[in-house]
C-alpha cells in the first residue's frame, strides 16, 4: 500500500511529532507570524541572535504535518547557523520546493532532503514553504537594520 | 443484497467519462461534488456541437447560425425556468456564477435600496458568497448586518428567525443547503416570517438546486442563486432567479452592449431583464451545454438523486462514527439534509486527511470551505467534506472509510 | 498568382470545423469576426479535454485531478500575459467579458477615485461597452464626461485629444480599434498626452487584441480588455490588464470565495490581484482551452494574420467601392486598420442585405454594432459590416462583393 | 439562385416600394410610435376612427423592407375594418409568425400570407411584428377609453 509515500515520509512524522522546538521564546529577538489564508496554517516563529549568529529557533502555532515537521526542520537546521546561511538556506529549499531542483544541504540539515517529494504536490508546497517565507521576512528585518547590534 | 446495490448505485457512472481515469494510480473516488461536479458526456458533446457546428455569437447576427444560436441560448433560459418551476412573475438572469449572482442583489438591490439603520438578516453557516457582498453593502448604505442565533452545528430555529427580524429588516439571506453540513434550514417558513414582516428573502441555492428537486413558485423566495456547474453542466454559467418587479426596480449591474434602448454621447436607456442584466457576450457554449444538464438532470430524476443521497449519507455517517477520534459536524434534527459530510480525524489535520486520501484516489475537500464565520463558531479550524451526487456508490462511502482509517492510523 | 493565392490565404480553414458546414445549404463564408471569432479543433479538443479527463475545481482541493486543473489554469494566466507583452508591474485578471472588465474599471476605479468636476475623456466612436459604464459612473460621482471632437468618419486627431483633456482630466477611454471602420486610433501617442496630463487611459483592445500583434509594455495603457472569444477562444473569458499598483488601489469588484484572507462575522480582509478580483468559481474549462486559442495564434504569428487582413481588406475596398451607390464608411489617413468594413447600399437597409447575404451562406453584421453614437455622428441608421480573420481568403472576399450586387439589383 | 426566397417574396418588395400609405395623418384620432431598439427600426402608426370603424391608417418611420412591408400591408388590410376585427388580425399575424401556424386572414388581407416565410427567420420576425405591436397599444388604448366615443 502506498500511503502518500512521497508525502509522508517517516521523518516528516518524526519531525511533525516532535514538541522539543514547538513554543514560544521570552527572549527572542525577532518574532513574525506567517499564516496562509487558503487553509489556515498559522506558524509564529520565534529567532534569538547574538551579533550575526542564530543563538536559538522556535515555532509555535497550528498547522498540518507538512507544515509543522517543515517549521521543525528549520528550527533544527538553523540553531547556530549565520543569518547569511540561513538566507542560503531558504534558496535551497525554494530552488527544491518551488523549481523542483535536487536537494542539496549542508550538514546538520539534511533531514530536509524528506520533504522533496512535497514538490509533487503544489497545493501542499505553501504548507513545507509557510515557515521558511516567514524566516525571509525575518531576515529581511535584521538586514534593513543597522549593523550597530 | 440486490436491491440494496441498487438503492445506493444509479447505475449512471458510465455516463460520465472522468469517472473511469486513475488519480494517483488509483480509481478515482470523486467525492468533491460541493465544490463542483462532474460533467456527463451528454454535456461534453453539446458544447463541441456549438463549437464544431456553429459557433456564431447570439441576438445580433442576421445569418442562420446565428439565428440557430439565439434560439438555442434562449430555449436554454425556458429550460433552466422550468426545472426549477420559476413562477410566472418571475424571471432567470444569466450570469457567471452564484457568486457574481449574489453580489447582484446586493448591489443592483442593496446598495439601491438599503437606508442607514435598516437591517439585513444572515446566518454564520453562509459560504463567503452569501455574507461578505452583504457585509460591504451593509457598510457602504449604513444598514446593520444581524445574524440568526444559531445552534452548535449551525442549526437554526425559525423561532429565532423571527426575533432576529425587526421592523427595518429589508433582507432576509440565507442558504438553502449548507455546504459544510449539508443542513437544509426550512427556507419556506423563513421566507413566511421575512414576508410577514415586510422583508425580502435571498435564498443560496447553490447547493440545494443541485442537489435536490426546487419549486421556486413553492419556496417563494425573492431572489435565489445557484450555479451550472455544480449541477452537471459547465462552469463559468450561473444564475440569478428574482421576481421580475424586482428586477424593474433594480438598476443594471454591468454596462454594455446588448442591454440598452437607446445611447447617445450622455446617457443610455436600458432594455427589461433579462438583457437588462445581461450586456455583453456572454458564455454562449456553457449556456448552450447547459440544456444537456438539465436533459440528464430530469431524466434522472432529482427525487431519485436525492434519495441515493440520503442514503449514501446515512452509510458514511454510521461508518465514520464508529471510527473512535472521528467527529462528525453533523446538526441536530434539522430534518433533511442534502449529501454533504464534514468531519475531522483527532489529532490530524483536515488537509492531511485530504492528502491521505488523494493518495488512493479519493478526492475530498479540506478546509473552511469558504464558511470562515461557521468554522470559528464551530471551533475548528477546518474540516474534511465528503459531498456525494448521483454518480456516488455505496462502494464509494466504504473506500472512504476505509481511508479515513489509514489516515487515522498513520498519522498515531 | 501562387504568392497571391498565398497572399490572401494562410491555408488554416482545415483547423475550423465550422468551415466545412453549410449555411442556408450554402458554404459558410465567415465576416462576423468582429462579433466573435470560429474556434480551431484544438481549442475544441482542449476543452474536451479538461472536461473528460478532470473536471476538478481549482486551488482549493488537495487531490491530484484539482491540482492539475489549478496548474493548467495558472498557466493560461502566465501565457496571455506573455501573449500580450504584460510588463512586469502589470497583471492580468480573468473576467467573464470584455464588458466586465471595462465595469471593473469604471467602478472600483472610476467610482471610488472620481470627484465631483474631474474629467472622463473618450470618444464616439467607443463600443457601448467603453462608453456607458463611464456615463454611469460620472453620473454617479459628479464627474464630466467629455468627448474627444472627432472627423466624419470618426478619425482622431492626437492634438484634438490634448484639448480635449484638462487638468482635472483622470481617465482617457479609447479603442485601441474600432469594430465599425477598423480604425486604430493612435493609442501610444495618445497615452503619452494623457499621462503628461497626469491620466490614467484605458485602452478597448477587444478588437485590437484579437487582430493584431500587441506588446503592452509598449502600449503604455494603465488599463486594457479584450476578450477571448474574439481570439480563437472560449466565450465567458474576458481579460483586464492593468498595473499592479493600480490594482492595489482599487476596490474588489466581487465579493465571494477564493478571494479573502480572513473572514469574519463583521468583516473581510482580501487577497492582492489577480485573486482579489476573482471570487467563486471561474469559468475553468474556458480559461484551460484559452492556452490552446493562445498556442494556435502564436503558431501562426499575430502579424501574418495582421498582414492578411490588410490585403482583404484593401480587396474587399477596391471592389465594393466600385459598386454604385455603395457606400464605405472608411476613415481618412488614419493609418493602419484593422479587418473590418462597414457600407451601405443606397436604398437599401442593412438588414436588408444582411438577409440577401444570409441566403447565400455569408454571415456578416447588420446595425448598429453596439456604437449607436457613432452610428449619430455618421448620420447612419446603421451599416453593413464585413469583417476578417485568419481563415478568410479573397474567395470570402470575392463572395461577399457578388452578394452586394445581387443584393442592390435585388432591391433596385 | 434562391435569393432569399423565402424571405423575400414579389409582393413584399411591392408592399415595401408603395409609398401610397407612407405619410402621416393629420387628423389622427390616435397615433403611436413603436421601436425595435436591436435594429432600429422605427414606425409611427396613425389611426383614424369613427366610433367602432378604422376609416383610416397611415405609417411612417425608418425600416428595414419586412418592416415596412408589414406596416403596409397592415394599413392596407384595416382600413373600414373595425376595432375587434383589428384585434383579430393582430391575433392571426402572431399566430403565423411567432408560432408557425398557417397563415388564415379574412378577404383584403391575403397579401399578409406573404410574410409566412419570415417566420423561419426568427431576427427578422421583431420587423414584421414592430407595426402590429404597436397597432396592438392603440387597440387596448382605444379599449381602455369610455365608450362615450
Ligand atoms: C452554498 C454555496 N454558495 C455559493 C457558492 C458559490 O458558487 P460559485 O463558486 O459557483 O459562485 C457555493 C460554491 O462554492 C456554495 O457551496
Ligand atoms: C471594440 C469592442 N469593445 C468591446 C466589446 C465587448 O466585448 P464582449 O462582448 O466580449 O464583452 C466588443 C465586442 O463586441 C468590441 O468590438
Amino acid at each position: 500500500m502506498n500511503l502518500g509515500d512521497d508525502l509522508y515520509r517517516e521523518i516528516i512524522l518524526d519531525n511533525y511529532k516532535s514538541t522539543e522546538n514547538r513554543k514560544s521564546l521570552d527572549d527572542a529577538t525577532f518574532s513574525q507570524e506567517g499564516f496562509n489564508p487558503s487553509c489556515g496554517d498559522d506558524v509564529t516563529l520565534y529567532l534569538k541572535t547574538d551579533g550575526d549568529t542564530i543563538t536559538d529557533v522556535t515555532y509555535d502555532g497550528m498547522g498540518c504535518s507538512i507544515c509543522l515537521a517543515s517549521a521543525n526542520m528549520l528550527c533544527n537546521s538553523l540553531k547556530g547557523a549565520t543569518v547569511a546561511q540561513a538566507e542560503d538556506l531558504i534558496g535551497r529549499v525554494k530552488a527544491m520546493l518551488v523549481n523542483q531542483e535536487q536537494p542539496d544541504f549542508p550538514d546538520g540539515a539534511e533531514d530536509l532532503e524528506a520533504i522533496a517529494g512535497v514538490s509533487k504536490f503544489p497545493v501542499r508546497v505553501k504548507c513545507a514553504l509557510l515557515s521558511w517565507n516567514t524566516l525571509h521576512q525575518i531576515v529581511q528585518e535584521i538586514k534593513s537594520k543597522p549593523s550597530d547590534r | 443484497m440486490i436491491d440494496q446495490v441498487k438503492d445506493t448505485d444509479l447505475g449512471v457512472r458510465a455516463d460520465f467519462p472522468v469517472l473511469s481515469r486513475l488519480m494517483r494510480g488509483k480509481p478515482l473516488v470523486y467525492l468533491d461534488n460541493g465544490a463542483t461536479s462532474l460533467k456527463p458526456q451528454s454535456v461534453i458533446d453539446a458544447e463541441v456541437a456549438y463549437l464544431r457546428d456553429n459557433g456564431a455569437t447570439i441576438h445580433r447576427g442576421v445569418y442562420e447560425f446565428s439565428e440557430r444560436a439565439t434560439t438555442m441560448y434562449d430555449d436554454a433560459r425556458v429550460r433552466i425556468k422550468r426545472f426549477v418551476g420559476c413562477p410566472e412573475d418571475g424571471e432567470v438572469v444569466f450570469t457567471k456564477s452564484a457568486t457574481e449572482s449574489s453580489n447582484i442583489i446586493a448591489r443592483s438591490w442593496g446598495a439601491k435600496f438599503l437606508r442607514p439603520g435598516d437591517r439585513v438578516v444572515t446566518t454564520e453557516i453562509e459560504h463567503h458568497a452569501n455574507i461578505i457582498p452583504w457585509q460591504e453593502v451593509a457598510r457602504a448604505t449604513g444598514a446593520e448586518l444581524a445574524f440568526i442565533p444559531i445552534g452548535p452545528r449551525g442549526e437554526i430555529d425559525p423561532g429565532d428567525v423571527a426575533r432576529t427580524i425587526n421592523d427595518r429588516t429589508r433582507i432576509v439571506a440565507v442558504t438553502g443547503m449548507s455546504n459544510v453540513t449539508g443542513a437544509m434550514p426550512a427556507v419556506r417558513e423563513i421566507a413566511q416570517i421575512a414576508h410577514a414582516a415586510g422583508a425580502l428573502v435571498v435564498v443560496d441555492g447553490a447547493q440545494l438546486v443541485s442537489h435536490h428537486p426546487v419549486n421556486l413558485a413553492e419556496l417563494d423566495a425573492d431572489f435565489v442563486i445557484w450555479s451550472s456547474h455544480k449541477m452537471c453542466g459547465p462552469t463559468g454559467v450561473g444564475f440569478l432567479y428574482a421576481r421580475k418587479c424586482l428586477l424593474e426596480q433594480m438598476d443594471p449591474f454591468l454596462y454594455g452592449g446588448d442591454m440598452i434602448v437607446k445611447v447617445t454621447k450622455d446617457r443610455a436607456t436600458y432594455a427589461q431583464a433579462p438583457e437588462k442584466f445581461e450586456p455583453g457576450t456572454p458564455n454562449i457554449s456553457g449556456v448552450i451545454a447547459l440544456t444537456a444538464a438539465i436533459d440528464y438532470l430530469e431524466a434522472i430524476g432529482m427525487d431519485r438523486i436525492a434519495d441515493l443521497e440520503d442514503r449514501l449519507l446515512a452509510r458514511a455517517e454510521e461508518a465514520l462514527g464508529e471510527i473512535p477520534g472521528v467527529t462528525l459536524y453533523v446538526p441536530d434534527s434539522v430534518g433533511r439534509r442534502g449529501g454533504i459530510l464534514s468531519f475531522n480525524v483527532d489529532g490530524v489535520h483536515p488537509h492531511d486527511v485530504g492528502s491521505m486520501l488523494d493518495s488512493e484516489g479519493i478526492a475530498v475537500r479540506a478546509g473552511f470551505h469558504c464558511a470562515q464565520p461557521f468554522m470559528r463558531h464551530m471551533g475548528v479550524g477546518g474540516t474534511v467534506r465528503a459531498s456525494f451526487y448521483l454518480y456516488n456508490t455505496a462502494a464509494d462511502v466504504d473506500a472512504l472509510v476505509a481511508g479515513v482509517r489509514r489516515a487515522k492510523e498513520f498519522f498515531q
